[in-house]
């Protein structure tokens, strides 16, 4: 079927701000917004500008806002998206570099306050520390996160407050700091307690909803604040 | 982004939260000068008030307590996440459950403020 | 500007990260250059697992690793890094553990395994749970584990720089020069760095996006091992190139042979088990160049779904509780990508152009050789995918890959330490950027001529139909003749993206050139090598043939442009060559 | 535009502070969920507004029990009100803005908890309203 794929595109060599166009693209009900994305680029127009890799939803290079929300271009079909107009744009609330490709920075900077790596006191043993499996489950779902940043982008909080640390590098802090092994979980929280940490989470839920991966985001962000709460009593 | 970006309930969930709250605070600093008011020029103070029995009035005082109450309930159901997060898996049915609630309070309540506005006596009496 | 480290390292994918934190570690001034996010890179991808005879589920010794690594590679493995392999492959995965991988665990709260094709107790008796794992995200927690080590330690990451070329002083790298630093595109804004550094090791992963059905990230396009050809170095054992028996039909995406490992059945359209009839010992365990012939033979046999071409994985009988606990991620790809639900219907797959066994090759300490008698180059290392210590030899054990990354990642790194000490930093001018940045004009200079798009097209096609597989010489001479032809066109690519802010346009075209190189070295290793082993199976020679062909090829550019070929000898230490029957 | 990215730790700013607000929001809240819809219920429920003027006020306010309940009423509503407030005024501004503005949002906050406070301590017993 036909359909119509409204990209915002900028070039900064070019434009002076953001602006739509239109491409009729021929699509199957099985291709991905990401397939649609290149027909345009290698058939009509070469400059258009994203990024992409592993084309499977597991590297987390196409977060984009697709149809008014945060998703996986490779990881959402066409036939899920139903309606023959798709419009896509960048992350929102993160500066636009070219067409859908937004300065991931600032992301990155967040994720690495956090302190997101394991810090065990004790010498490392000749073998593997022992976790029971059910230690092991409780941070299961924040390991999943492949920092693809459609969470933090789309959280309303973060648009008014950018310095808001956001839900993804909170994910990959929970992921530490319910782990057994880790014993520095006093550090992180101190890092969220503050004043852009995890108050600023008004449980909109666009992150959970948001993340390709299913974590249940507001969840992890919750376990946080209550754990600092403990932490202080 | 507000309005562009679609998000689901929850989104709408903050937003009428966080619009109630602003609402009622508001009112809240109306509400207590007027009761000081009351201390201070008891006359101009009931003029004031024979304006809360007017229609307008009623009409302005109902959508004061639908925001309360909204803001009331879905506050609650912020608290029951914020130290039962596993809630949050439901955190869907949980609005909704608020709405049922919030009709089911705000239906009586309704029709005992905006009766009078309409000539009618007010259904619910408790002889005071 | 000329930017300076001790040492560089290019890739940011298992082996490069892992390199990075020795280094780090040291103390050795260094960074690391990728063309993607380091979290981006399809190390990330790997589901499975990670073998290491670990024993905790049940007896297992490195020895028994060591062979299987040796007869699934169809003897074409050096022993003497089969051995490294297999015994620091239990170090290597402990240390992960310290580093705080979440492995999934056994009731005593061990690393918990699993088995794997073509890992077996006793030198072949049975399968074996050796693969250490987490769900099926285990390359995914590798990525992330390094990546925040490298947090931890301070690494520096040059993100989204595009290495474009190798620089060496006193000849070229194949001509007994020294590797002396890079040239990086920064992809943000197009300049283009020179960075010198004392020590350069190449991390760029595989070249799978040469087939048209494969695994493989849009970014595997073989960029190390071109710009070592490109420099005189030659490729080892381009022949072999591993395609996986469970790719999704069409799209090529991975669904892990973890699956199988828990015991998923490959049914024809009879709804046959039909690997009892090629490997009955192992079934659908047999390592992948056998399960995936014997697809190709099913459906050749026109038992095929519906006659066509492809065949059922089942997942069904394992039951809800196991398929959400071990195989959450594959069976989601199967539902977003296939729109079946693998609870209640089998799944249809195709085998997938996956893993690259030759590339850069290189010594036990990770350092590259350029010749039949493995002389060093100074400065210069290699690891991972784009290397060939040769562990894998003709074909690929799964999990084996991982293992790889993670021992001569860390040997890499080790061997780096020790040789930027007292080692003097190479003098590099700018002027070392203009080669490359005569390149690149080109493609933007041109008015208007070949569409790279084109040219990646195609020979993603004749890769795939005549290089698969099953090859003959017919089909690959076709082929030889149509990547001439398409490297010819690439001369006259233009393309449409003419600004420097983030132009990947530009960037791809580039790439499709190094697809070129590798393929071509590919088609040209897999002509000469007259036999049938492992992964590269000849219908016209289907006989594996051990007196002439018992060796390592090496593809090196000829002055005529064309693969001038020779050939080293396999390091044979405890096994000798057997026939290879599971 | 920085593209080399180092690793490091920002510090924290603040500690108990933000967490005491956030944790008293929750138990004002809580109090008020209570004495809010009570009071709601009581004042256009119960009675009609249009019976209500300052002597009905002064009836109810005759004994201290009911000007107890209403001042924890006041105490708890301006601090979560106001609070809350701060918070949105966290949201939207920045700067000097977001300095001047939470000023006179606690400037407010005060004024109307002594407005509040005045009007139940001192309210006296029988109104009389002049004619
Ligand atoms: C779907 C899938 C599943 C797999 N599952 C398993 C498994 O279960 N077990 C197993 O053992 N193996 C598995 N493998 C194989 C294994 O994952 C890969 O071989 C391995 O991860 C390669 O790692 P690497 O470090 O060599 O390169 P990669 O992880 O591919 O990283 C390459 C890096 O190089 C960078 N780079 C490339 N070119 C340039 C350039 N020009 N300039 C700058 N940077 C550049 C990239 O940005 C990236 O950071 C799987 C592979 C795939 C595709
Ligand atoms: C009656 C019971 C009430 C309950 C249960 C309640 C609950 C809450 C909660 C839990 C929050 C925190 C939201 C967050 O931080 O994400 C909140 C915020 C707020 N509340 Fe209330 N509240 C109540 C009454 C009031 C009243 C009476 C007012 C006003 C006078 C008010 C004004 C506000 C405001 C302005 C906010 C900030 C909104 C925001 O952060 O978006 N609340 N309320
Ligand atoms: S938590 Fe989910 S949405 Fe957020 S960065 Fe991680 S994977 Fe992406
Ligand atoms: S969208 Fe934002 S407010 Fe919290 S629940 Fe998610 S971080
Ligand atoms: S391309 Fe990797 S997540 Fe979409």
């Amino acid at each position: 079927m036909q359909i119509e794929l409204r990209i915002l595109r900028f070039d900064p060599e070019r434009d002076r701000k953001p602006h739509e166009e239109s491409y009729q693209v021929e699509a199957g009900p099985m291709d991905r917004v990401l397939d649609l994305l290149h027909k345009v680029k290698y058939e009509q127009d070469g400059t258009l500008t994203f990024r992409r890799s592993c084309a499977h939803g597991v590297c987390g290079s196409d977060a984009m806002l697709i149809n008014g929300r945060n998703r996986l271009a490779c990881k959402i079909r066409v036939d899920q998206l139903k309606g023959r107009r798709i419009t896509v744009a960048p992350l929102p609330g993160l500066p636009v570099m070219k067409d859908l490709v937004v300065d991931m920075e600032s992301f990155f900077a967040k994720f690495r306050s956090v302190q997101p790596y394991l810090q065990a006191d004790d010498p490392d043993p000749e073998r593997e520390r022992r976790q029971s499996a059910e230690d092991r489950e409780v941070f299961d779902d924040t390991t999943k996160c492949i920092l693809c940043a459609a969470c933090t982008t789309s959280c309303p909080s973060f648009w008014a407050q950018p310095s808001y640390v956001g839900p993804a590098a909170i994910v990959n802090a929970h992921r530490f700091i319910f782990d057994s092994r880790d014993d520095h979980a006093a550090d992180r929280l101190d890092v969220l307690a503050d004043g852009d940490g995890v108050w600023r989470c008004r449980t909109i839920f666009n992150c959970t909803d948001a993340c390709p991966r299913g974590i249940h985001i507001t969840q992890a962000i919750l376990e946080v604040s209550s754990k600092i709460v403990e932490h202080h009593a | 982004m507000l309005f562009r970006y679609r998000g689901s309930e929850g989104m709408l969930a903050w937003a009428f939260h966080r619009i109630s709250g602003v609402a009622v605070w508001a009112f809240i600093l109306l509400h207590v000068f007027d009761i000081w008011l009351a201390n201070v020029n008891p006359t101009l103070y009931n003029d004031l008030l024979s304006l809360y029995g007017s229609p307008a009035g009623r009409t302005v005082e109902t959508a004061l307590g639908a925001a309360v109450l909204y803001h009331a309930l879905n506050g609650l159901r912020i608290i029951i996440m914020d130290f039962w997060p596993s809630t949050t898996r439901y955190h869907k049915q949980l609005w909704y459950a608020n709405w049922v609630v919030f009709v089911v309070i705000g239906i009586p309540f309704v029709l005992q403020i905006m009766a009078p506005a309409f000539g009618l006596a007010a259904p619910f009496s408790f002889g005071g | 500007m000329i930017r300076e480290h001790d040492a560089i390292v290019v890739g940011a994918g298992g082996a490069g990260l892992w390199a990075a934190l020795e280094l780090a570690k040291a103390g050795v001034d260094s960074a690391v250059l990728t063309k993607l996010y380091p979290t981006r890179s399809h190390t990330g991808a790997a589901q499975g697992g990670v073998c290491a005879a670990l024993g905790n589920q049940e007896e297992d010794h490195w020895e028994w690793h060591m062979f299987d690594t040796i007869k699934g590679g169809d003897y074409l493995v050096d022993q003497d890094a089969a051995e490294v392999l297999a015994r620091e492959a239990i170090e290597t995965v402990i240390e992960l553990e310290h580093m705080g991988l979440p492995f999934n665990r056994t009731p005593e709260g061990k690393i918990d395994q699993r088995r794997f094709g073509g890992h077996t107790r006793n030198y072949g008796e049975g399968p074996v749970m050796r693969a250490c794992f987490a769900a099926d995200r285990t390359g995914h927690m590798i990525l992330q584990t390094l990546y925040q080590q490298c947090i931890k330690h301070g690494v520096k990451f040059y993100d989204e720089y595009h290495v474009v070329d190798l620089i060496s002083e006193g000849g070229d790298l194949g001509a007994g020069g020294r590797a002396s630093g890079v040239v990086a595109y920064r992809i943000a804004d197009g300049e283009l760095a020179v960075i010198r550094a004392k020590a350069v090791m190449l991390a760029t992963g595989g070249f799978g996006r040469m087939f048209r059905v494969t695994s493989n990230a849009w970014s595997l396009t073989g960029d190390g091992a071109a710009l070592a050809y490109r420099h005189g170095l030659p490729l080892e054992d381009m022949e072999f190139y591993q395609f996986h028996p469970t790719g999704i039909v069409g799209l090529g995406i991975l669904l892990s042979e973890a699956a199988r490992g828990e015991g998923a059945y490959l049914l024809n359209k009879d709804g046959q088990r039909f690997m009892e009839r090629y490997a009955p010992k192992l079934m659908e365990l047999a390592p992948r160049d056998m399960v995936s012939r014997a697809i190709y033979q099913e459906i050749r046999a026109g038992r095929g779904i519906d006659g066509k071409d492809y065949v059922y994985l089942d997942v069904r009988h394992l039951g809800r509780k196991k398929i959400d606990e071990k195989l959450p991620d594959i069976t989601d790809f199967v539902r977003v990508y296939q729109g079946i639900e693998p609870y209640t219907d089998p799944i249809p797959i195709q085998p997938t152009a996956h893993y690259a066994m030759g590339g850069i090759p290189t010594n036990l300490n990770s350092q590259v050789t350029r010749d039949a008698a493995n002389t060093v180059v100074p400065g210069l290392y290699a690891a991972g995918e784009a290397a060939c210590v040769s562990v894998h030899g003709a074909n690929r054990l799964g999990t084996n890959s991982l293992v790889d990354l993670l021992v001569f990642g860390r040997r890499a790194g080790r061997q780096m330490v020790l040789d930027v000490k007292g080692a003097d930093m190479p003098a590099v001018t700018e002027a070392a950027a203009e080669p490359v940045r005569a390149e690149l004009e080109a493609f933007r200079a041109r008015p208007k001529g070949e569409r790279k798009e084109a040219i990646r097209t195609e020979l993603a096609d004749v890769m795939m139909d005549d290089v698969g597989v099953y090859r003959t010489g017919e089909a690959l001479e076709r082929a030889r003749a149509k990547v001439d032809e398409l490297r010819d066109r690439y001369t006259r690519v233009s393309v449409d993206d003419k600004g420097t802010t983030f132009n990947t346009d530009l960037l791809e075209a580039r790439e499709v050139g190094y697809l070129l190189d590798t393929a071509q070295t590919m088609v040209a290793a897999c002509i000469n090598r007259k036999e049938s082993r492992g992964a590269h199976s000849r219908e016209d020679f289907p006989e594996r043939d051990d007196v002439n062909f018992l060796s390592h090829s090496l593809a090196t550019k000829g002055a005529d442009g064309a693969v001038a070929l020779d050939y080293k000898p396999v390091t044979i230490t405890k096994f000798q060559p057997k026939p290879r029957v599971y | 535009m920085a593209r080399i990215s180092v690793s490091g730790t920002p510090r924290p700013m603040s500690g108990g502070y933000e967490l005491a607000i956030w944790y008293l929001m929750r138990l004002t809240a809580l109090g008020l969920f209570v004495l809010v819809l009570a009071h709601f219920t009581i004042v256009h429920f119960i009675y009609d507004p249009a019976v209500q003027n300052a002597n009905w006020i002064a009836a109810r306010w005759s004994g201290a029990a009911w000007r107890t309940v209403d001042w924890l009423m006041l105490s708890a509503v301006v601090f979560h009100a106001f609070m809350g407030m701060r918070t949105v005024i966290r949201d939207y501004t920045k700067g000097s803005t977001q300095m001047v503005l939470t000023m006179l949002l606690y400037l407010a906050a005060f004024l109307i908890f002594a407005m509040g406070t005045i009007a139940l301590v001192t309210f006296p017993a029988a109104v009389k309203v002049a004619s």
